[in-house]
């Protein structure tokens, strides 16, 4: 099973929610273990939720580009926004640090993402935005062995 | 997302929250659950997350944020119901010692009957 | 309501249902009425599946782009492919007409838009592509008023 | 998509199609029907849409072709239980005068008892 699939949307914080929406519809294919498959929603939510408030401070203006692809059991999925950048992304991948605590971040995202997925690569340039990529090896399961 | 913030004697909310929980739905939740602390004083909230169905790291900022504002009255703050993956995320958080197991809720049930 | 969502995905059929789902999940703030979505996902069906098959002859390589608009309770849909083009659109839009009746294509998917969309453009040219633009207002429900 | 092919007597064919039916779907579902339309003197073929929660032209193309693969035999063909949305696309086609409607599928439903 391999396919691709590539979406933009606006920075809206109701987008949140359809990108995971898409996301898991485009990972139905490959019946993915349901905590699997939470994991990974988690990770995409918080770099969808990251490129829309701290890329683009929620600006409508601003387009996220999500990039999906299945390879056999291999999801690899790239967040992108052409946004504000992390200035310091040492920093930015420390647990519980937030550039925005006083909005209730809780500055735990990119740890969540380290956590949940086998690799998280961030490049990022001040000013010209911030791209995210998550990897994760899937537990192949029945029906999906049958089908392959 | 419809989540209901239920009052018992004077000083606990139970907060049964509902559906997705992230930075989007949680907007609105927040400031009726603020209202509820300022207005009146409570000393312990139980966070039901049996009906919801997803939450990021938004869903700590919310109980890290109440805990806050409880915090000068000695608040108090258990999570119940927390799937796999949110108990997860509660972990890496440090907000492991404040989720109730199921065996835990289910004494709180009997006791509260 | 106003929002926006550009996809591109490869030409395979499994994708038919992806695309089915996405547009589903870009609809869902505007509550439609159940059969005015249903009426709207058969078109999108119709046009997405014909680029899939007579653009690209279900050949992989190909990239099948939708691009969705909502304006307050009017949706723009527009379907591209770079594929075979139509070379008679005339003929093409009859009701019955298919160039592949051999393949029990029953040449109604044109006749479906047009009966199910407010509004329905076809461009195309020969070897460069073609695209569909479907356009519907909704009928705003109760729950819709109230969000705006 | 895990539709049911069932076979009443000699010359019935009632198949329960399930899920979406698409271009994609349709692909598996026609080789089977087809395969016992040619190993079988089948008369008559029941389309049941209970259970189908979308369909576009491609159904269309399915019905029609086994309309054609029965034609030698005289064979005939009743569509039940489609919801408002497919109705409209078979009667598109030219398909209505097979559309059986909730009244008639009860009472045959009844002969069937
Ligand atoms: N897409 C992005 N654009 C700009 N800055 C970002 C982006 N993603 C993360 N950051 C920075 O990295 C910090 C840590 O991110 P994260 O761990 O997700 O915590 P949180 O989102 O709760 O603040 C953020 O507070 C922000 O300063
Ligand atoms: N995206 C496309 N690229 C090339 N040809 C197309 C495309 N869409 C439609 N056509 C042509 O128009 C004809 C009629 O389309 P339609 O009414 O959908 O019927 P069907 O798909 O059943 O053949 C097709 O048979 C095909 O020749």
């Amino acid at each position: 099973m391999n396919n691709a699939l590539e979406v933009r949307f606006p920075a809206l914080s109701e987008n949140e929610a359809l990108a995971r929406l898409i996301i898991s519809a485009f990972l139905a294919p490959i019946d993915p273990l349901v905590e699997e498959l939470a994991e990974f929603k988690t990770s995409l939510s918080e770099a969808v939720t990251n490129a829309i408030i701290h890329g683009y401070d929620e600006s409508e203006d601003g387009w996220v580009y999500v990039t999906a692809r299945i390879e056999e059991h291999t999801v690899t999925v790239e967040i992108r926004d052409e946004g504000a950048g992390i200035p310091d992304i040492e920093l930015a991948r420390e647990p519980l640090y937030s550039s925005r605590a006083h909005e209730e971040r809780s500055g735990m995202g990119f740890t969540i993402m380290e956590s949940f997925c086998d690799e998280v690569t961030i490049h990022s340039s001040n000013g010209l935005g911030t791209t995210i990529q998550l990897i994760k090896h899937f537990t192949p399961t029945a029906s999906f062995s049958q089908v392959n | 997302m419809n989540s209901i913030i239920e009052k018992i004697g004077d000083q606990t909310l139970i907060i049964r929250l509902q559906g997705e929980l992230d930075h989007h739905t949680i907007k609105l939740l927040r400031k009726e659950i603020s209202f509820c602390l300022v207005t009146q004083p409570i000393r312990m909230i139980v966070w039901d997350l049996k009906n919801v169905s997803f939450m990021d790291s938004s869903g700590i900022g919310l109980i890290l944020g109440r805990m806050r504002e409880m915090e000068p009255f000695g608040g108090q703050t258990m999570i119940v119901h927390a799937s796999p993956t949110i108990r997860k995320i509660f972990q890496y958080a440090g907000l492991g010692p404040y989720i109730v197991t199921a065996e835990e809720t289910l004494k709180i049930e009997e006791v509260n009957k």
